[in-house]
């Protein structure tokens, strides 16, 4: 069977090269974190999985098939799912519709609102939003706003799900709780990639650790090990060990 | 002498607070290095100094002078310039024309297109190429030298290190002093903390936009600015530097 | 031989049009405005240019002296009084201001001038013309307009590359707000470009009355053909903007030949046509970079 | 099932439905009781105004697409309505539906080709597409050229002029309220909640499976079609044109956009105020088109700058009234805030997105 998503040779350059012939592999099930120092690329590989951005070469695959032409709307309907490093609500509307949205157009076949209401309503709980389902988003604070990317996300019923940086900015006890969440939604059957400068929030849910600089892939492997190699050490930390 | 006094500083975004009562006193001459995590509220804070982000509460004293509403074209004029974030860098303009577009007439001194060259003499042989073009580092060197022109008498630094290799980050530090010889006062933000005390006369840590730790870098011990950075107790440091 | 006419009058013509665009393409460069007034304001100006001729006995040459200024005036205070509120993501309410704008100068100049059509005379000029072989003659009036507006965009070229308000141009149309850091004031530079596209504008104006006779609601036109001249040639470059006008000039000539040949079709017919060729085929223009 | 319920009316919306019921009811029973037709037929280009009002503010306040070549439709409208009535004696009642599915077939390669520009850029697009659409009427012998070509009383069938009257007036009112309804049908249902979505973050709604080009078109093709309706029906309110009249971008557009902007765009109801203020303009300066123009189009102006939602978003500013239900609120347990039916909740109405 082909994996899950499948990053062949892709590369990325805005003037500069961002992503740099990188491969990648993930299977059903997996749970993947991705570390590397600001502007390695991660975000801009992420985009390029996603599609918000396209690929300059290389091609991206889920479940065998070549989504590298198509646009986001069209892979998160073949169950890719992503959060935003900085949550963009849909301001005008509720938490409730904005995960709505996500319920409705995000799964594969189309689905009624009536149909998307209970999923909707779940991915709120798994994302403890449920008692601000009302409130409109724009007012949300942090921890809310990133809840409701997840709840979003969710909603759509994704097979794998890309989370940039989602802890960012929250503090040790809501990291804590946030890790909880992911870790039952792994948990429940969706693969995980995850971007996340806060690394021991990342070694609490993940199996592999991929680590990049420069666009580049530097390691890859089991967390503990990767994090200790000395390029890792290097790049990641800006120091050498010592 | 104080060139910068902030009290009691609140800032943020639309319905998002970033900053809560900050006071913060900048000496002349010192170089005071800003760290924290991520969303910490460094890059605002810079933000509001230069005025791309008005101030909600709490005043900004600049040579003695209110500087709270002042306009952000003309805090450049009173000796207020800011490498921002991701260089920016005009792409359309060649690495001269960004250079020379720093200067402002009513601050002559010690900085010139020759001066600054002498300071980072990678650039010279790029000054007639599109920017766009440039590596990260070449793009910072042009960065620093574009807010050096107008002759500042406080330097805001955001980020320097974001993306480059450690070499470059070097070459790029080891430059630091002469800004100070210059005659400018540099604030610099930093996510690498290695990097920043290494050249900081001084450091102030924020956490969740909020001071957390002031001092200076040998009376610090690295478990204090773990616990200060990360926001939780300075034995749980599984990273940061080692 | 009268097709090659066609082409060589069609790119007389396509001077003037390049000069339209002009204005439309600089303030969409610098600010990612869309002036849906532009043409009004070119009869506007061509009208404003009727009342000093009339009112001070000057030749329509000598008009401009008064008319461009005040054209420049204009176009800097209604942008630092109106238009810089609209400046933003939200394209809407610049296309409603100016949308709206260009209704109420049609309709306050057919109060003021009625609907008759006008013309600005500047003497014998207008029918000398050289004559290139038998059937090829080259009116001065479309020559001095094509020559005005390769000046023109030639020294907007100029200004743009090297001046330091050109770069200060180009540093807000990337950036506007780091080119605040730089001390520049981006709503201030904002009402220089408009002035500037005003006074570009009204030249055109002043131009197309003299080549031709005109009318209060002949703007709406002109902005169309300045827009397919600017798409046409491909956003945000000068020389663009000139390939544009010419292609469309030519294109206008093509198809008025047409009508005298066959009696269908028209110059802005098949003028549309090749824009909608370009915008299905190309549409990042001819020389475009894609910009979005 | 976890129990939860979405719903959308409360008691003031509700309440502005009943309103909008009873002067419906009203404005159908009006011809039984307006014997000479003195009340109706001045009514009529109120009513396909509002109709047209509404299809642009669908397309401009809620998918993003500011059109200036409504005209286009209109004309279209007008065009088929005189071909199929007047050239293959086909009913022109029934043509008025023809007239909708013309425009709706012409309006897809309009979009392939204007769908290609952006804001400002799409505005002048869809005016060189509806100029070409004129010029082609103008050069056509078979539609009549730059002749006035009028709705002959044969091609009227055998209906008296009260009947035609009535019909017509009926006809209007159907595409006003239709309309309306058709806008509040659209935001509460998925293409609502897609176009909601596109106007807050559009990268965002596509990161979501919302197909952003499809609900573009989906819109694109209702207002397309719907103004060609109207087209058709001021034809028979009026049964001479020609193509300057017929796609005419001061009557077509202009005045539209001013009635959408002056009401406020973005809402279901600003286009309603928006018309009634325009009736009162036009009552105070009859047979004064010149100055209609200049004085809707500075208070348009200045209200694109100082009152973006115009005088609907002032009203709602100041008494949070909103008279169609088109938000979602969901009820069940474990839910906080105001019990279902309450207010003070600052909920957003649909139109609220616009800025």
């Amino acid at each position: 069977m082909a994996p899950l998503l499948e990053v062949v040779d892709v590369e990325k350059s805005f003037g500069v090269k961002v992503v740099d012939a990188l491969c990648l592999q993930v299977e059903q099930g997996d749970a993947l974190g991705i570390v590397g120092p600001n502007g390695a690329g991660k975000t801009t590989l992420l985009n390029l999985i996603a599609g918000d951005l396209s690929c300059d070469r290389g091609s991206i695959l889920i479940e065998g098939e070549d989504v590298t032409r198509t646009s986001p709307d069209w892979r998160c309907r073949r169950g890719l799912a992503r959060t935003a490093q900085i949550p963009r609500p849909f301001e005008g509307m509720t938490v409730f519709e904005n995960v709505l949205v996500g319920a409705v157009f995000g799964a594969g076949v189309p689905m009624s609102e009536a149909h998307a209401t209970p999923v909707a309503v779940e991915a709120l709980e798994r994302a403890q939003l449920l008692s601000s389902a009302n409130t409109r988003a724009g007012a949300l604070p942090l921890l809310g706003r990133k809840r409701m990317e997840l709840a979003r996300a969710l909603a759509t019923r994704p097979k794998i799900l890309l989370l940039d940086e989602i802890a960012g900015g929250l503090t040790e006890a809501e990291v804590l709780e946030l890790v909880e969440t992911i870790r039952a939604i792994h948990a429940g059957g969706v693969t995980i990639v995850w971007i996340e400068h806060i690394v021991h929030a990342l070694l609490a849910v993940v199996d592999r650790i991929m680590a990049m600089s420069f666009g580049i892939k530097i390691a890859e492997g089991d967390p503990a090990e990767v994090m200790a190699s000395p390029e890792v050490q290097e790049v990641y930390l800006g120091v050498a060990p010592e | 002498m104080t060139l910068l006094e902030v009290r009691g500083l609140d800032a943020g975004y639309g319905d998002f607070q970033a900053l809560f009562g900050i006071d913060v006193d900048v000496a002349e001459g010192e170089t005071l290095a800003m760290i924290g995590a991520n969303g910490a509220g460094k890059t605002t804070f810079l933000r509001v100094l230069a005025g791309q982000v008005p101030t909600r509460a709490g005043s900004i004293t600049f040579e003695g002078a209110d500087i709270g509403a002042v306009r952000a074209h003309r805090r450049v004029g009173i000796g207020i310039a800011l490498v921002p974030e991701g260089r920016k860098l005009f792409g359309s303009l060649t690495v001269r024309e960004n250079l020379i577009i720093g200067a402002h007439p009513g601050r002559p001194g010690r900085w010139s297109l020759d001066t600054v060259l002498e300071v980072f003499p990678l650039i010279r042989p790029l000054l007639e190429r599109p920017s766009h073009v440039l590596s990260g580092g070449e793009q910072q060197a042009v960065a620093i030298g574009r807010a050096l022109m107008s002759n500042p008498r406080l330097i805001l630094l955001d980020e320097v290190s974001l993306g480059l290799a450690p070499v470059v980050v070097k070459s790029l530090y080891e430059a630091l002093p002469a800004l100070s010889e210059g005659g400018a006062t540099v604030l610099l933000v930093e996510q690498d903390i290695g990097q920043a005390l290494s050249v900081a006369s001084r450091v102030v840590c924020l956490l969740e936009g909020r001071v957390s730790l002031e001092g200076r870098p040998a009376d610090l011990a690295r478990s204090d600015i773990t616990a200060a950075y990360f926001g939780m107790p300075a034995t749980a440091g599984s990273e940061g530097p080692s | 031989m009268e097709w090659l006419n066609a082409v060589v009058q069609g790119i007389m013509l396509g001077g003037l049009f390049a000069l339209f665009a002009t204005g439309l393409s600089l303030a969409f460069g610098v600010m990612r405005f869309v002036n849906l007034a532009h043409g009004d304001l070119a009869i506007l100006g061509a009208f404003v240019a009727v009342s000093v001729t009339s009112a001070l006995g000057l030749n329509p040459f000598v008009s401009l002296v008064i008319v461009v200024p005040v054209m420049l005036a204009a176009g800097y205070g209604l942008q630092l009084g109106a238009f810089n509120f609209t400046v933003g993501a939200d394209p809407l309410p610049s296309i409603l201001v100016t949308f709206g704008l260009g209704v109420v100068i049609q309709n306050a100049l057919l109060q003021t001038y009625s609907a008759d059509s006008r013309g600005l005379d500047v003497g014998s000029i207008e029918v000398e013309s050289i004559a290139i072989t038998d059937a090829i003659a080259v009116g001065w009036i479309p020559l001095i307009t094509l020559a005005v507006a390769i000046t023109v965009l030639l020294g907007l070229q100029l200004m743009l590359s090297r001046t330091a308000l050109g770069r200060a141009f180009r540093a807000v149309s990337d950036d506007p707000a780091t080119a605040r850091l730089m001390g520049i004031n981006d709503r201030n530079l904002y009402a220089v470009a408009m002035g500037i596209a005003f006074a570009t504008v009204a030249i055109a104006g002043v131009f197309l009355g003299i080549r031709q006779s005109f009318g209060p609601t002949d703007g709406p036109a002109q902005l169309l053909y300045a827009f397919e001249a600017v798409v046409i040639g491909g956003l945000g470059s000068v020389w663009g903007t000139l390939i544009g006008g010419l292609l469309l000039g030519v294109a206008h000539g093509i198809g008025g030949q047409v009508e005298v040949s066959y009696g269908y079709g028209s110059g802005p017919l098949l003028g549309h046509l090749v824009f909608l060729a370009v915008l299905a085929t190309k549409p990042a223009g001819l020389l475009g970079r894609r910009t979005e | 099932m976890t129990g939860h319920r979405v719903t959308r009316s409360d008691r003031q919306s509700t309440f502005g439905l009943a309103v909008s019921a009873v002067l419906l009811v009203v404005l159908v029973l009006l011809p039984w009781w307006d014997g000479d037709g003195s009340l109706r037929v001045p009514l009529v280009p109120i009513l396909y105004y509002l109709a047209l009002a509404q299809m642009w503010n669908l397309l401009a306040g809620f998918a993003g697409l500011v059109s200036i070549g409504q005209q286009m439709f209109v004309g279209i409208g007008v065009y088929t309505l005189l071909s199929f009535a007047e050239d293959f004696g086909v009913d022109p009642y029934l043509s008025v539906l023809l007239a909708g599915v013309v425009a709706a077939v012409l309006s897809l390669p309009v979009a392939a080709l204007a769908f290609r520009l952006r804001g400002g850029y799409f505005a002048i697009g869809t005016w060189v597409i509806a100029e070409v659409f004129r010029l082609i009427a103008l050069e056509s012998g078979f539609l009549g050229g730059a002749n006035v070509r009028t709705l002959t009383r044969e091609s009227l069938g055998g209906y008296s002029v009260d009947t035609r009257n009535t019909v017509t007036y009926l006809m209007a009112l159907g595409l006003a309220a239709g309309a309306t309804a058709i806008l509040v049908f659209v935001l509460r249902s998925r293409l609502g909640l897609a176009l909601r979505s596109i106007r807050d973050n559009q990268e965002g709604a596509r990161g979501l499976g919302v197909s952003v080009t499809r609900a573009k078109l989906v819109v694109w093709v209702i207002s397309a079609s719907w103004t060609g309706m109207t087209g058709a029906v001021i034809l028979l309110h009026n049964p001479s044109t020609r193509a300057e009249s017929a796609f005419s971008v001061l009557r077509w557009t202009a005045l539209v956009v001013f009635i959408a902007i002056i009401g406020g765009v973005g809402s279901t109801t600003g286009p309603i105020i928006g018309v009634a203020i325009y009736w009162g303009v036009r009552e105070f300066l009859e047979d004064a088109d010149e100055w209609r123009f200049i004085i809707l189009g500075l208070i348009a102006a200045a209200m694109a700058i100082t009152a973006p939602r115009g005088v609907y978003g002032l009203l709602q500013k100041r008494w949070a009234v909103q008279f169609f239900p088109v938000r979602r609120r969901l009820v069940g347990p474990g839910i906080g805030g105001p019990a279902p039916g309450g207010q003070s909740q600052p909920a957003p109405d649909a139109g609220s997105t616009a800025r």
